[in-house]
């Protein structure tokens, strides 16, 4: 009998798994201890183990990043929720100066494990600061791992490797992930970084999904089917390190990628995928490549906007058949909107 | 003077209370951040500024938005999302702005206004305008390092600002208490080297008053920020239509108090019945026509996603 | 006869002009008002403007942004000048969330002129914290323009470009460019952004160099004619609106791409030019592309590491031979330290 | 106690005074910000702390490091770019570390250590540990919205701290005035809810007496912060190895009434010459020694460049 859970549900066992296991795990953040507990992820968590090690913290993001730091660099396993990964922003001296470089700097005398739980917000009109997906920042400077698992199993496994791992790990969620349901094993186990997931197999084209955007890949795939495409859905799980031998070992496969980011494509992780596979290709093999992404603009509030700012599987079906046929045939799939979008009437 | 002020509440607890029950229709497909139960502050600060002055405020800025004189069909219009809202359905509930008339802009990440509004007083001392800035955030925006950057600069260069910080007691879910150490945010302010007082009471006048008086004072040439926490309370959850008085967070015995603060219902007595009937039919027309207008105006454009980014030389 | 400037002098000569001319441009900084007069590019300021349109702020970057933009909003034109790139870190939220989005979230009802000088420090043990280069992620969110010229002649008519601009500009400089000397017009001119600049004509490769790399390249190109390489050597001068028209023109005469950052490699300029010129090339002409720029790891103090961490024109020039002979061939010319380096002895 | 004082006194002045000789000759290719001047504010408060309590500290850290325990062979091997500095030669004068004596690491950015030192201390208070941490930053770090974050989440978490703000006026060549309106930084940390003085005069036995107190009286079960504003004077230029009298920002005569609080030459001459004479020949050997060894020591090796970013498991 499968044990199914959602995303959120996910978390949310992870981090009461490894709390319990280990009693340096604290877990702070603005509204970790109230009733609406970040969509449920740290539900029951301020009952069981009391608030010195699941606190709230003043509106200080920038401090409070400071503090979990300090408190890694003294032997404690903080894990700190932002319930929008805009806030980060707030954060980012602590992130890039201390976090990241702090082993480096100090020559190897220290190590920082602190997990940072980022969620992007998306839909109901969150608009241009409710919306971001900032992970590239991460991933640009060295010395942070990056990780955006989009499925519940994955959510656990990669959620306990982040809390054991002894270096600052970026735990990025999409708001609309939080509503996927899949299996869960029980029991604890640890997902390794740096290995893709082939989530499904395919022969005419490689989709590359990150966080979010794995799952709407698999729409799509699911869509293509229909017109005879067979695609093959990665979702890289981790972004830094990050498998690029998969996605390679699938494009050698297809010839053909399209990647996916629930970010702005310029200078973010879909360019780097495309670089570094064109990098690896250009004395191999000829391949056909393209991003997709946010729109370079704002976030608008307003639906009908929103709708055309965001990838969707839609989008990636029709981009995808566009490049299977070498831009010489188009096709649109009718629109259904996923549930999590249709139902959601954020911001919590 | 009862007159003015009973409008302006009055009209602003009556728009929120339509947007309230509006919502469950799904027409505001955003966040709404409702003011019901703080409108005093919002109307007892604008009614001592004038239209050149300047607002900035926060995601919780209909009765900010309102008591500056903002124009109410372009608001609601914003909040359906329409091309005719003051930010072209582009900003919502949580970015209202309407330059004519000096609301220049609110913000949802907590505390981000303070420094522009400082910026902004600059900008009037540098330029030797009259005008004041008056700056909006809450209890939990003092959390913020940029609430302690921003008291420095502005009591550094003496800027032309009123601070404000509606004080109602929460950030989300939280109270003050487990924020802050000690609950003395005018203390906070004064430290910095400005005039700060408290206001209890939730007391449109008493608002209006004091800050009628910094606001004269600056103008006549005294410059240099003046701090206001003003007291009150929310009455409905942090966001949302509904109140939340069963979440757990906190008991309507602790409101109670508030209800009774009613500056609607205060300022209403005071007025004579026929007076305040004229004044409630004019407002409910004026809302009735604004929602019309909302409903009735066109979603933007597709190719509206790509404007508004740079302005174009 | 020409008159010959350092890159600091033109700076500051463009922005005397443009606050002589424009009685609503305005400048600070932590500094800026001081005896060193961020490395003598704000010299003279405050004597001539007075101490209301020149002014030293406090340790505040976040707030003192947030400044910057409230009054360019209440219709001034401030230049906000920080003596380190890492320290904008602090101030990603203003920038990010308001100076980028201020004009769209608003429908357009503001616009936010205000010219954010960030300087890159290099050299002389500056490590970990100051030595950073984070224009990609300005590039990143949509909103901001960014340029880093790195010729005297572009930073002048840049910089007074992006003092007229309506929109935030970041103006990206190098330390070690400071000293670079050069053509400097006396009268007042603007360079248009989005137009690249090409330093050297060659065949054989194309050299895209980011800022100081644009130098570097050219001693690249210098080394490399000894080889019989001829080299084309490309300053995008601006990053965003970037001129990939002029680089993708270059590539399809010469077939052969460098692209050298100030900056690490991953989800940077370099990964988004490669990016941008294989999805443009790939059904027309096959070409070869390589990066390059800071090692991935945090920039360490001590010299002989710092040697190795930077890219530099040795390096260039290696690469490029290599890139021009396939793989096949290799050499590597002896490394001549640059006199800005040599004699560098920061960090003012 | 004097012997004590005196000798890490005489030895934070004489290492610093043999790096500013030894820095013409380039051996130290890093920038330097010395504390020539203000070491009894390090020396007063770690005279105070344990082996097993905490100090962080800032760019301007020798003194602290020293103050503290730090290994000064490490430290001499780490200016000069050394395998065998503190920090393998990575981190330079400005990123000193020696975890064995509790110097947990200082930052080039301003205000950075100030909530890390928070959070460790907070650390310790959940494990029910007995030691204290010392939070080391300058009059300028407190303009910085982080200070104001992490004075309030100290106050309120009552967490076993004690934060030190070196003031010595200066900001580079910005005078406190020129940042704050008003110069009263130990008001401002009162005011978050913890005791805060200011201790005139750069006097190292009241700094160590003021502090003991306080560590004391956290010790034994008083928890929650103390913070000490500790007036001092720098007498060389902001980095580097000169001075800078000439440079216009401030006047010889303004640093001269601090040269007569010389605490080195005050110690000094509490003892009996040939104590001293034994402890400064004692120090002058372990210089010599150390500065020897960091000749001597070996450049990392380039692979080294790669080692350090993760700590595989
Ligand atoms: C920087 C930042 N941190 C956290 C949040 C999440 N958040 C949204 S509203 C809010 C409460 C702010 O409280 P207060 O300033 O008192 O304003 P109120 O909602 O009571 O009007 C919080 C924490 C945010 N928007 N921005
Ligand atoms: C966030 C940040 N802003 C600016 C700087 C540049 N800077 C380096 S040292 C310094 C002066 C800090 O003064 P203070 O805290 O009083 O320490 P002191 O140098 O006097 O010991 C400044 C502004 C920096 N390193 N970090
Ligand atoms: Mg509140
Ligand atoms: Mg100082």
């Amino acid at each position: 009998m499968e044990r199914i859970l959602t995303y959120a549900e996910a978390i949310r066992e992870a981090t009461e798994q490894e709390m319990a296991r280990d009693p340096t795990v604290i877990l702070l953040g603005i509204g970790v201890d109230d009733f609406k507990a970040i969509y449920g992820t740290t539900k029951g968590l301020i009952e069981k183990f009391g608030p010195e090690r699941v606190f709230d913290t003043p509106l200080s993001e920038d401090a409070m990043t400071g503090v979990a730091i300090g408190a890694a660099l003294a032997g404690l396993r903080p894990i700190h929720v932002h319930i929008r990964m805009d806030f980060v922003l707030l954060a980012m001296n602590q992130l890039v100066n201390i976090a990241a470089k702090g082993r480096y700097m100090y020559g190897g005398a220290v190590s920082v494990p602190i997990v940072v739980r980022a969620i992007i917000g998306r839909s109901w009109g969150q608009g241009a600061q409710h919306s971001q997906s900032l992970h590239s920042y991460f991933i640009h400077v060295p010395g942070l791992k990056v990780v955006a698992p989009s499925t519940p199993y994955d959510a656990k496994g990669c959620l306990i490797k982040s809390i054991r791992d002894d270096n600052p790990v970026m735990f990025i969620e999409h708001r609309m992930i939080h509503y996927q349901k899949g299996h869960v094993p029980e029991s604890t186990y640890t997902i390794p970084f740096g290995k893709a997931r082939v989530l499904a197999k395919g022969d005419d084209i490689t989709l590359v999904g990150i966080s979010y955007m794995a799952v709407e890949c698999l729409r799509a795939q699911k869509l293509l089917t229909e017109v005879g495409i067979s695609a093959e859905v990665i979702d890289p799980v981790s972004l830094n390190p990050f498998d690029l031998d998969a996605i390679a070992g699938s494009v050698r496969k297809t010839g053909r990628l399209l990647v996916v980011d629930t970010a702005w494509v310029t200078c973010g992780v879909s360019a780097e995928v495309v670089a570094q596979l064109t990098e690896r290709f250009q004395d191999s093999q000829q391949i056909r490549v393209q991003r997709m992404g946010f729109k370079p603009v704002t976030c608008p509030t307003t639906k009908n906007l929103e709708d055309l700012f965001y990838p969707n599987s839609q989008k990636i079906a029709s981009a995808a058949y566009t490049l299977v046929h070498n831009n010489r045939k188009f096709w649109t799939p009718t629109h259904v909107e996923p549930p999590e979008i249709m139902e959601f009437r954020g911001p919590f | 003077m009862y007159e003015k002020f009973y409008r302006s509440l009055y009209r602003i607890r009556r728009v929120e209370e339509e947007i309230a029950r509006i919502y469950t229709t799904d027409k505001i497909k955003s966040p709404v951040h409702l003011s019901i139960g703080q409108e005093a502050v919002s109307v007892g600060v604008c009614e001592a500024l004038g239209r050149d002055d300047i607002v900035f405020g926060t995601y919780r800025g209909h009765a900010l938005y309102l008591a500056k004189g903002g124009d109410l069909r372009k608001m609601i219009a914003e909040l359906y999302g329409k091309a005719t809202g003051c930010a072209k359905g582009k900003g919502g509930s949580m970015h209202l702005i309407d330059t004519d008339v000096g609301v220049m802009g609110m913000s949802a990440v907590v505390g981000t206004t303070i420094p522009l509004a400082a910026g902004y007083a600059y900008a009037l001392k540098l330029r030797g305008k009259n005008s004041v800035v008056a700056s909006f955030f809450g209890d939990g925006a003092v959390d913020e390092g940029v609430f302690h950057e921003s008291m420095n600069f502005a009591a550094l260069k003496k800027i032309p600002i009123i601070f404000v910080c509606e004080n109602n007691f929460y950030s989300i879910h939280s109270h003050q208490r487990a924020r802050q150490a000690l609950c003395n945010i005018a203390e906070r302010a004064r430290v910095y080297g400005m005039p700060a007082e408290r206001i209890d009471g939730n007391d449109v006048l008493r608002i209006y008053e004091r800050v009628m008086k910094g606001v004269q004072e600056i103008r006549s040439g005294s410059l240099g920020p003046r701090f206001f926490e003003c007291m009150t309370y929310r009455w409905m959850e942090h966001v949302g239509p509904n109140e939340d008085f069963e979440a757990g967070y906190r008991l309507r015995s602790e409101a109670e108090p508030w209800f009774e603060k009613d500056q609607v219902k205060r300022l209403g007595d005071f007025l004579d019945p026929e007076a305040r009937q004229m004044i409630e039919d004019e407002v409910e027309g004026e809302i009735r026509e604004a929602f019309e207008f909302a409903e009735q105006s066109p979603f933007p454009d597709d190719v509206d996603l790509y404007t508004d980014t740079f302005k174009e030389a």
